[in-house]
């Protein structure tokens, strides 16, 4: 029997932008067909949320003061786990070494993976505000949309990074620890800004600070796109 | 909070206005003998590796 | 005592890099001559800090910890920097030399940075009256130092030489967002931390002082990372026998180790 | 004189410490079959691997239809299947799902369509909506060879083929081998199953520790 009438010579391989796609559409339908391990992954946030009041005692201003700051930790520790899992996937049957074979380009990995990643944690953060703003008793100052693109662009900083790294703990030895100790000091200038910028939108910006926390979360994206098209096909080569 | 202002809230009440901090050469004392330590340590170590080899 | 002395002492290390540049072979008499010039001139430079220089106006003899500190936080960065500069030429064309040299910065600047620290901890006592004031810069720094402990971990954990040498060299290009966010982090978040103070507006005794302990300290960060290079090099050598070792003769079991694939 | 589907050239590779392949020099012209045999360790998967672009030689050039392994690697990878140990299979999609993506980075004009109809070849079809996870090690096997005839590759690799069959799939994946070598694919099949591999092949090359001990 003959496939249709395809033939390898007149195939047509995807562009970088349609392999990215396929990419992202991979990795959301196995995010979609394990939708267990994505509730676990915000109950986990959400647990993480709720303990910093046992960790701080019931002080009601306290929590509030710092919403912003425990918000942002809970994504962070969450990206952790769904980071590694994202890798565990493409580790199984060696399926990262199918898709290099398939003659993908490593750049479309890299992105569609980290857009990948951004959309679960984007998500993650949408669950998880409104949530924060009833429990920590916050007022949105500003408008719920800006917070939402702050969590969109803080996201998108935290995936690229940590689908660099999350690519290279997942293949060495002892790659829990591995993932965090490298990931979370990079993270650090992000988790600055985002929870700047946050504040900001709970607490109102009198002084006109917004813009340049989310400058710098702009220039952070930037640098850890770049760094990790550029850096990411150079370590899978030999994955 | 300048630093200024948290040294002098942590100044001796009497120096307030001097602006003094008087002796704390322990302190000193001690980085010194910690750098001279570190020296010391990750040099025999360099030493002991190099020995290996 | 004029500064032209104090840069004058970095002729040699300067002079002496260059020169193994051109000379490959100068090399094994440089690291001497550095290790020789950091010993004369270290005891130098505790006598300079500690007896020397003038106490300061506000922190009085306290303030004789930077001679220390600052030198070392110093050679902590110059060392990520140049694990960043190795790393970079990694990528760009494969070579033994660059790994080894990242590896060797690596550790080097992590010791520096872990004896800085500490000392930055030390001088938080006296001056804010507690060891650990939450700095943004001494924080970061701090964070550097894990990064660079994970990053020779992840050295540790791979056996592979050449996957160890590509990811170690991606880590350290990634990296280079770590000291410019320790240089940054005091903007960033307003802080207690002394802004550096230009050579201008301090005793020039003091000045002298501390470039005279930062040269030194300079000396024996090139001693010390030579020493490890040879150390990493030796290790690779064990690691990556060339071929050639493998010609000749029929095989026989143990000159080509059995492979599990 | 033919073209050849490959040439060694002194390719050595190294894993580690440790040197898979030594020195090894061999080629083979396109349309023939090999039989690769040596014990194992003996650097058979690995020879395969880099003949699949899945890891570059440490020293020596190798080239595969007169393109270089590493500087041409994108066009190579579409005309080379590796059927390898690992089945390169996502658990948590379905047997249709896995198809589809490879079939998407290949290029392929209907997708599910041609997904489905190599499912079909390999007689998965009542399966072809569960999830890999659930999947028997023959069953991951079939799904495998489903990928490299979606391929439809100019090189074939087979690594140990008829490992985890059963005496019925060994005779399918035979049928599979002669169907390939019918359609003018060259295949390269590694097996412990000598005189299997030999009633498929033309010739055969024998490896031990990472090196040629006879090639006839």
């Amino acid at each position: 029997m003959t496939l249709l009438q395809d033939s390898p010579a007149t195939r047509k391989p995807p562009g970088l932008l349609a392999a990215t796609l396929v990419v992202l559409r991979k990795d959301l339908l196995i995010e979609w067909r394990t939708r267990a391990r994505l509730n676990a992954l915000v109950f986990f946030a959400i647990s993480t949320l709720l303990l910093f009041s046992f960790a701080l005692g019931a002080n009601t201003t306290a929590l509030r003061q710092h919403a912003a700051g425990y918000f942002w930790l809970a994504i962070i520790f969450a990206s952790i786990l769904s980071l590694s899992e994202s890798f565990r996937i493409e580790g199984e049957n060696h399926a990262l070494e199918g898709l290099k074979l398939a003659a993908i380009d490593a750049r479309a990995v890299f992105i569609g993976k980290a857009l990948g990643n951004t959309v679960l944690l984007w998500g993650l953060g949408i669950v998880l505000a409104p949530l924060s703003i009833a429990v920590f008793d916050l007022k949105v100052k500003m408008s719920l949309w800006a917070l939402f693109g702050i969590i969109g662009i803080g996201s998108m900083a935290i995936s690229a990074a940590g689908t660099f790294y999350s690519a290279i703990a997942s293949n060495a030895r002892a790659r829990d620890v591995l993932l965090p100790i490298l990931l979370f000091p990079v993270l650090v200038p992000v988790i600055i800004s985002s929870v700047g910028a946050t504040a900001l939108i709970f607490e109102g910006d009198p002084m006109g600070q917004m813009r340049s926390w989310t400058g710098m979360l702009g220039v952070l994206n930037v640098i850890y796109w770049a760094l990790g098209l550029v850096l990411f096909p150079r370590i899978t080569e030999d994955i | 909070m300048s630093a200024l202002s948290l040294l002098l809230a942590q100044a001796d009440p009497s120096r307030v206005g001097v602006g003094h901090i008087q002796g704390g050469w322990e302190f000193v004392t001690a980085s010194y003998v910690l750098t001279l330590l570190g020296i010391v340590l990750y040099a025999t170590s360099l030493w002991v590796r190099r020995r290996k080899e | 005592m004029p500064n032209w002395l104090a840069n004058a002492l970095l002729i040699l290390p300067a002079g002496l890099l260059i020169a193994i540049c051109f000379k490959r072979d100068l090399i094994e008499i440089g690291w001497k001559v550095m290790a020789v010039q950091a010993a004369i001139m270290l005891p130098v430079a505790a006598y300079l800090g500690l007896v020397w220089a003038p106490p300061e106006r506000e922190m009085g003899d306290v303030y004789r910890i930077i001679y220390a500190h600052v030198p070392q936080v110093w050679m902590a960065l110059l060392g990520v920097t140049l694990n960043f500069g190795c790393s970079l030429a990694y990528l760009m064309k494969k070579s033994w030399t660059a790994d080894a040299l990242a590896e060797a910065s690596a550790e080097v600047g992590l010791y520096f940075g872990i004896v800085g620290v500490t000392l930055g901890a030390i001088w938080g006592k006296p001056t804010w009256g507690v060891y650990w004031t939450w700095d943004p810069r001494l924080t970061s720094a701090a964070v550097m130092l894990i990064y660079y402990t994970g990053y020779l971990a992840m050295r540790r954990f791979t056996e592979n030489p050449d996957t160890r040498a590509t990811w170690s060299a991606a880590l350290g290009t990634f990296g280079i967002v770590i000291p410019v966010t320790v240089y940054f982090s005091v903007v960033w978040m307003k802080s207690l931390h002394q802004v550096q103070s230009t050579p201008k507006t301090v005793d020039p005794q003091m000045v002298f002082a501390l470039r005279w302990a930062a040269c030194a300290f300079l000396c024996l960060l090139i001693t010390f990372t030579y020493q490890r290079y040879k150390v990493a090099r030796a290790a690779l050598a064990r690691e990556v026998a060339p071929p050639e070792a493998l010609s000749g003769p029929p095989p026989s079991s143990n000159d080509v180790a059995k492979v599990a694939v | 004189m033919a073209e050849a589907a490959f040439q060694i050239a002194d390719v050595s590779k190294r894993y580690g410490p440790r040197w898979a392949l030594a020195r090894l020099t061999f080629s083979l012209e396109r349309g023939k079959s090999l039989l690769l045999t040596g014990h194992n360790g003996s650097g058979k998967s690995t020879l395969l691997k880099l003949l699949g672009t899945a890891t570059a030689p440490t020293f020596g050039k190798l080239t595969l239809f007169g393109l270089d392994a590493v500087s041409d690697r994108e066009a190579i990878r579409r005309r080379v299947a590796l059927l390898s140990h690992a089945s390169y299979l996502y658990e948590d999609l379905t047997a249709e799902q896995n198809l589809v993506v490879l079939g998407r980075l290949l290029g392929v004009a209907d997708p599910p369509a041609a997904a489905r109809a190599v499912i079909e070849r390999v007689g998965m079809t009542k399966r072809a909506d569960h999830a890999v996870r659930t999947f028997s090690a023959g069953m991951r096997k079939r799904i495998a060879i489903a990928r490299l005839l979606l391929k439809k590759p100019d090189l074939a690799l087979l690594d140990e083929p008829f490992g985890e069959l059963d005496p019925e799939g060994i005779a399918v994946m035979e049928g599979f081998i002669r169907e390939l070598r019918a359609g003018g694919t060259t295949v390269v099949l590694a097996t412990h199953l000598i005189e299997q591999g030999q009633s498929l092949t033309d010739t055969r090359l024998h490896l031990a520790e990472g090196r040629t001990l006879e090639a006839a």
